[in-house]
């Protein structure tokens, strides 16, 4: 709780360096109050559970370790964003301000105990997400993405709160301990009206995932919105929202899993299908990679779906596999559409014969996109997937595995290109650019060699 | 008397919130919308939720439907626009609708719900009980609805803020 | 007195506000499908919002827990914030494009 | 020696190739190119002498175990980081380092003045480094990392010269091809996490082993869903129907790297992973006689194709596949030890040829049709020599090396039935056309080179022709290695697999087994005498595709039996060579294989019309969808 008190009062702070015209100070400062966020989340716990203000939240295993890997991936957000936004923006510090209040909604979305305070943390976790969208206004596609992102959005809140709202008609409490309890009370059978609710609260999840059928937003939404907030919405919000539907699986549906393994897993297959095939058409680098993350929102259902004893270790490790290697993509594009003006993946080109040190780092990102050992992303599919099999999930596996193949080919065409020969100037890179790209690089090759390391840090 | 007040407030929800969807100028719409409100607030005194009824008629007629007046009248978008439509996607919207409808309504009616020997203890709605509620069992999530707020804020500022010449 | 007045309002079930509040809620749901004016697709959003919070107030008052009707407030809350970005956003649209077709934007596809 | 000393020494064995490497990509340009083939060369070659070390140690107490970290473990997965150096592995070892070490010394002449010398030689211990990993891990998961990692060496080595589309495209093949059999064998692997809940060797082999206490009576039906996912994964690697177009494609890449990776190491790293899975192979019935007809027919009609082809490199490519197929047939037949035996004596004859074919095509400049070679006998001497003895060594002609390795398997296949012998044979027999048309027409008759290039033929200098030298002796006296009983010789390789591969026991009368011997000798010189006839005496040249259908040339010859003998042998064959290559290579495999590329390519085209890019569609996609899933719940 205390981490979030810091983000928030940072947040505020940052607003009032921007008033102060003290905008050099926002970065840092935000920063540092992620910095003290982490050493706070990954120190004062102990082990044990932490139940907080009448039982609204919960710090426990599965919420520190979201939390851990969504402040690293903002924090390298943040860290890009200084260079992206370099000039022309008056806005600087209020928009730290909004990924700080945004990355608190996906703290609070994966540490709820109580519906309401997940409605609230998903508010708190989409609203400035809208604006962010929107933010660069001059630009048509900015707003384009800003008004469909807040429209589909809207509509998927609504039908959360329905599902909250039925949820609560049948068992009469938003306390998830309560609701827990009344799903065990209820031996002969759950009630129509409480299955529909959950139903519709996860088909909000399945909204934030960016899973079919609800995906149609994320590819339009993530090409046109600013870069960096794209790989905000790409990375931290899909790992929150993949938190948040964890925990409501695991405290009150685990019982049930009638209720949602059949759903979950055609929604997976249909996810991985959608995700991959379309993929492999696409030009436009920024839209091949909102496809690949609807795939990967596939992978990780794939492991939801298959376990009983569900085991968010794996997801998260997963996810953060995913996460870094999607935040060094997006890094790249913005400095390659920005030298060459070029979205299109053919914009790679030269890449590597210019600037090594951004063509190896795009290569290790996108050979642990596609799973090739020894990066993270191959521990990653590979845990999912044999854990998959172990819960005896057979088919949705195999799709996985096929899939994946389609995978290996786009993500490998990216890394081909990028190889070729072809004109592109020689880069200068901020510190924060270095910086991230060499961290992030070298926790997908340290991950993927020493994988325990992850589980050790996260446990 | 109780069943004619509940049945005539739901018709007039119900017909003013229709009238609201076919309305081609948008403040007519806003208008009827308001009607629904009010019906709504109706309704939220029957249901012993004063307080309620009250905090509905602030925040929704005073503040939400004024706001939307406000822009129209600041962008002058009442004259009627035209919008191309089909009927295919008026009859596609419409059953889409109906089947949403059937779904949740045999959810509803094939569930039994509870209700409390004794319902509608005047204290429930009361601001007392509601104050203790939201500040003691509810308080942080209430304390975070302010970062939401000044996020919703700072946004509409960032949006929609002249732009400078110059940082 | 206050016991005949709350029996008499006890005359309506619960169910009849439930079937309200659905209806109500897929009006909403068909305004946001059918209308093309922005104007009327928020404010289909704000009558499925309302919906809900009616549904929510009954549940609590049949039940003699005021939580629901805290959770009507956060909802109340949250629909403000969202009315106010969704508006900002409107205004910054049509500055654009003078339109408030929802359609009208439609460059980001395939 | 100590714990201490045996683990370092087993870790610097992979190690010293990957520091190769890594110098290669630090100090990228400041090599030169003389020094840079140096150095790389030398850390195989030190390599290799620690393998011998260990190999001694190995026969004196047995395996090493090398336990470094653990690697992954959570839940009830448990995976170590260890090596593990037993009887198996150190063969491989030998082999790797020994050829690789070779290869490295010939790359360093063939490759000379070659733009991307120093990446050529990075991306060569790069490989030789996970082909360690492959060989060295002590259970499936590292094994599997080093299975992907010689697929990506082998990726970057194919497409080397990658200015060329062609190659890039020879290189995309083959890496689909590959992941293709990798993503069944990580299927496989799941399962047989799932059915054996240990993924090390030893714990897999123990839960097969009925004299362990950790036995349990194999459920078939899963064991055969097992092994046969492995098989798939073996076929992709291996190049076996119908995973195998992309070997042939391969040749794009430098003949070194056609050598080392696309003969004698990589492709047979499926046998190797079967040979190290054999107790549970042996377990599933049904998989061991799809591996047995697969095998089979892949080595008959690869063999057939190769009757027809005139890339030198080709032929010999499909002399790999062929080849390899053979080794699957003798998993099939349970004679795993005669697969490990053909293993490594085919490791040494094909590199030996692919080098030989390399160091001609190094002297003709870059030429690779073998219609306007010939005659090359007098201006290559070396090459001629050490070619021919190859070429000997892999018609199994007594008492090559070729000979023993083949022996052992049409042996074992004979005890399994007759007729698996006669077609295994027949195999052979096409084995010893083709390489006697692809000698004779190389390097006997007349010279068909243009008069620029004659004056050009050169024999290549010595870093080329001594590893060729050393890859012959091996050649000619591989076979001793695992000479069998009638010849005065105790089967060493046989005995030395004991503790991983038990031996069967199928002790064939020593009358019968010469007279197979036998009968299997007089057919292979027999073809190897029609071949000699066509090819050498009649000097007779394939032709162009376009005269082939020219029957009055054929008439003309004065011979009835000739005639004869081309009408019913020979046309047939031919024809039978071009459908094989035409048809089912060229199409159905090829076809099936770019067709489903196509698909996918073509749905992604189509389906992208979904995203309509209007919100409204998204709307209703968002409310339908969400009736959808609550009907779903409401139908379930």
């Amino acid at each position: 709780m205390t981490s979030v008190i810091i983000l928030a009062s940072a947040g505020i702070a940052s607003m009032f360096a921007g008033i102060f015209r003290a905008k050099n100070l926002a970065l840092p400062l935000v920063l540092m109050s992620c910095i003290a966020a982490l050493a706070l989340i990954m120190f004062r716990y102990n082990g044990g559970y932490e139940s907080l203000m009448n039982n609204m939240l919960l710090f426990d295993t599965l919420s520190h370790g979201f939390s851990i890997i969504m402040i690293l991936l903002a924090m390298g957000v943040l860290a890009i964003s200084r260079y992206y936004y370099r000039e022309n923006i008056d806005h600087l510090s209020d928009i730290y301000a909004l990924f700080l209040f945004s990355l608190i909604g996906g703290i609070l979305s994966v540490s709820y105990q109580n519906l309401v305070m997940l409605f609230i943390g998903i508010e708190a976790l989409s609203i400035p997400l809208y604006i962010l969208a929107g933010s660069n206004r001059r630009n048509l596609f900015s707003n384009e993405a800003g008004l469909k992102y807040f429209l589909m959005g809207s509509f998927a809140t609504c039908f959360l709160l329905l599902g909250i709202t039925f949820i609560y008609g049948t068992a009469y409490s938003f306390d998830m301990t309560q609701i827990a309890e009344y799903v065990q009370s209820q031996p002969e059978g759950l009630p129509p009206m409480f299955v529909i609710g959950c139903v519709l609260i996860l088909g909000a999840f399945i909204f934030k995932i960016s899973a079919v059928p609800f995906h149609f937003w994320a590819p339009d939404v993530y090409q046109g919105a600013p870069t960096v907030i794209t790989a905000f919405m790409a990375t931290v919000v899909k790992v929150a929202a993949f938190g948040a539907l964890l925990r409501f699986l695991e405290q009150t549906l685990m019982t049930q899993s009638g209720i949602w393994q059949d759903m979950i897993t055609i929604v997976a297959i249909l996810t991985l299908i959608v995700g991959n095939v379309l993929a492999l058409y696409q030009q436009n680098f920024k839209r091949m990679l909102a496809y690949s993350g609807i795939a990967n929102a596939g992978y990780v259902l794939v492991a939801i779906c298959a376990t009983n004893a569900l085991t968010s270790e794996y997801i998260l490790y997963y996810l953060a596999a995913y996460g870094i290697a999607s935040l060094i993509a997006f890094a790249i594009y913005t400095i390659v559409k920005e030298q060459t003006g070029v979205d299109s993946i053919d914009g790679l080109k030269g890449l590597f014969a210019h600037n090594k040190f951004l063509g190896i780092t795009l290569a290790i990102s996108m050979l642990s996109l596609s799973g090739i050992p020894p990066m993270a992303g191959f521990f990653g599919k590979y845990a999912v997937f044999s854990n998959a099999i172990d819960g005896g999930v057979i088919w949705p596996v195999i799709i996985a595995v096929l899939t994946s193949l389609v995978g290996v080919y786009y993500y490998l065409r990216v890394m081909a290109i990028s190889f070729t020969a072809g004109e592109m100037p020689k880069v200068k890179l901020g510190t924060g650019y270095t910086v991230v790209l060499l961290v992030a690089a070298a926790i997908l090759l340290l991950l993927g060699i020493l994988p325990d390391l992850f589980t050790s840090l996260i446990a | 008397m109780t069943q004619v007040f509940f049945y005539g407030l739901s018709a007039l929800a119900i017909a003013s919130s229709l009238m609201m969807l076919f309305q081609r100028n948008p403040m007519y719409s806003v208008l009827y919308l308001l009607v629904c409100f009010f019906s709504v607030a109706g309704l939220y005194i029957m249901l012993n939720a004063q307080f309620l009824a009250v905090v509905h008629i602030i925040v929704y007629a005073g503040a939400i439907m004024v706001l939307f007046l406000y822009v129209l009248m600041f962008l002058n978008l009442n004259v009627q626009q035209h919008f191309s439509k089909s009927n295919m996607l008026r009859l596609a919207a419409m059953l889409t609708g109906g089947g949403l409808f059937l779904l949740l309504f045999s959810a509803f009616y094939q569930t039994e719900l509870v209700v409390m020997p004794d319902p509608m203890n005047e204290n429930v709605g009361s601001v007392q009980t509601l104050g203790k509620v939201l500040f003691n069992d509810y308080l942080i999530p209430f304390e975070l609805t302010s970062i939401l707020f000044l996020s919703a804020m700072v946004g509409v500022v960032i949006i929609n803020k002249k732009e400078q010449t110059n940082g | 007195m206050d016991n005949t007045l709350s029996q008499q309002l006890q005359v309506i079930p619960l169910e009849n506000y439930v079937m309200l509040s659905i209806i109500l809620f897929c009006i909403g749901v068909i305004g946001i499908l059918m209308r093309r004016n922005l104007i009327v697709v928020f404010l289909s959003i704000e009558l499925m919002l309302n919906a809900i919070n009616l549904m929510a107030a009954s549940f609590s008052a049949y039940h003699n827990d005021p939580a629901g009707q805290a959770f009507v407030f956060f909802i109340m809350v949250v629909a403000a914030a969202e009315v106010a970005v969704g508006l900002a956003m409107l205004v910054m649209i049509y500055r654009n494009t003078k339109s408030i077709d929802i359609n009208a934007l439609n460059r980001l596809k395939w | 020696m100590s714990q201490n000393i045996l683990n370092t020494l087993s870790i610097l064995i992979p190690v010293l190739p990957l520091a190769g490497f890594l110098i290669h990509i630090l100090f990228k340009d400041k090599i030169s190119e003389k020094l840079a083939g140096v150095h790389a060369t030398a850390w195989i070659i030190v390599s290799f002498v620690l393998t011998v070390v260990l190999f001694a140690h190995v026969r004196s107490n047995g395996a090493i175990h090398v336990q470094l970290f653990d690697w992954f473990a959570a839940g009830d997965m448990h995976i170590p980081f260890a090596l593990q150096i037993d009887q198996l592995s150190v063969v491989m070892m030998m082999v790797i380092t020994g050829i690789g070490s070779m290869i490295h010394m010939y790359s360093i002449g063939y490759m000379h003045g070659d733009a991307g010398f120093n990446r050529f030689f990075s991306y060569l211990n790069l490989f030789i480094f996970f082909m360690l990993m492959l060989v060295m891990a002590n259970n499936y998961v590292l094994m599997f990392v080093g299975w992907e990692g010689v697929g990506l060496c082998s990726y970057l080595l194919i497409g080397f010269w990658f200015k060329n589309p062609e190659y890039n495209k020879a290189a995309n093949k083959a890496f689909i091809m590959n992941r293709i059999g990798d993503l069944a064998m990580l299927l496989g692997l799941f399962l047989l996490f799932q059915y054996a809940g240990t993924l090390t060797f030893d714990g897999v082999a123990a839960r097969f082993n009925p004299s362990s206490p950790e036995y349990f009576v194999p459920d078939s039906g899963m064991v055969n869903a097992i092994t046969l996912l492995l098989f798939i994964g073996a076929c992709g690697k291996s190049a076996q129907i119908p995973l195998y177009t992309w070997l042939p494609d391969a040749m794009a890449g430098p003949t070194p790297v056609s050598a080392l990776i696309h003969a004698a190491t990589m492709v047979t790293a499926g046998i190797y992973m079967i040979v190290r899975s054999n107790l549970m192979f042996s377990e599933a019935e049904l998989t061991l006689q799809i591996i047995t007809v697969v095998g089979l027919v892949t080595s008959i009609f690869a063999g057939a194709i190769a009757l027809q082809q005139n890339d030198i490199k080709k032929v010999l490519a499909y002399s790999t596949v062929s080849q390899l197929g053979l080794m699957f047939f003798a998993i099939g037949v349970g004679a795993y030890d005669a697969a490990m035996f053909h293993l490594i004596t085919h490791a040494f004859f094909k590199a030996l040829l692919f080098l030989s074919a390399g160091s001609v095509i190094h002297g003709m400049g870059g030429e690779q049709d073998i219609r306007k070679m010939g005659g090359l006998r007098s201006y290559m001497k070396i090459t001629h020599w050490v070619f021919g003895f190859g070429v000997l060594a892999i018609m199994a002609v007594p008492p090559f090396s070729g000979f023993f390795s083949k022996d052992s398997i049409l042996v074992s296949a004979y005890h399994v039935s007759p007729v698996l012998w006669v077609l295994g044979l027949f195999a052979g027999l096409f084995t010893a056309y083709y390489m006697m048309r692809l000698y004779a027409v190389v390097f006997q008759g007349a010279p068909r080179m243009t008069e620029h290039v004659r004056a050009h033929i050169h024999e290549s200098p010595r870093v080329i022709t001594i590893p060729l030298m050393v890859l012959c002796a091996l050649s000619i006296l591989g076979g001793v290695i695992n000479l069998p009983h009638i010849f005065g010789g105790n089967t060493m390789l046989t005995h030395w697999l004991e503790e991983i591969v038990p031996v069967h026991a199928h002790e064939l009368a020593v009358s019968t087994e010469l007279t197979l011997m036998g009968i299997a000798s007089v057919a292979i010189f027999g073809v190897i005498f029609l071949a000699h006839r066509k090819y050498r005496v009649r000097q007779e040249v394939p032709v162009e595709d376009s005269e082939i259908h020219g029957i009055n040339k054929v008439l003309n010859h004065k011979f009835y039996v000739d005639e004869l003998y081309e009408a019913v042998i020979v046309k047939p064959l031919r024809m039978f060579s071009d459908f094989l290559y035409k048809i089912f290579d060229l199409k159905v495999v090829d076809g099936i294989v770019n067709g489903m590329g196509q698909l996918v390519q073509y749905a992604s085209t189509q389906l992208r019309y979904m995203q309509t890019g209007t919100v409204s569609f998204y709307l209703f996609a968002m409310a339908i969808g969400m009736g959808a899933i609550v009907l779903l719940i409401y139908l379930m």
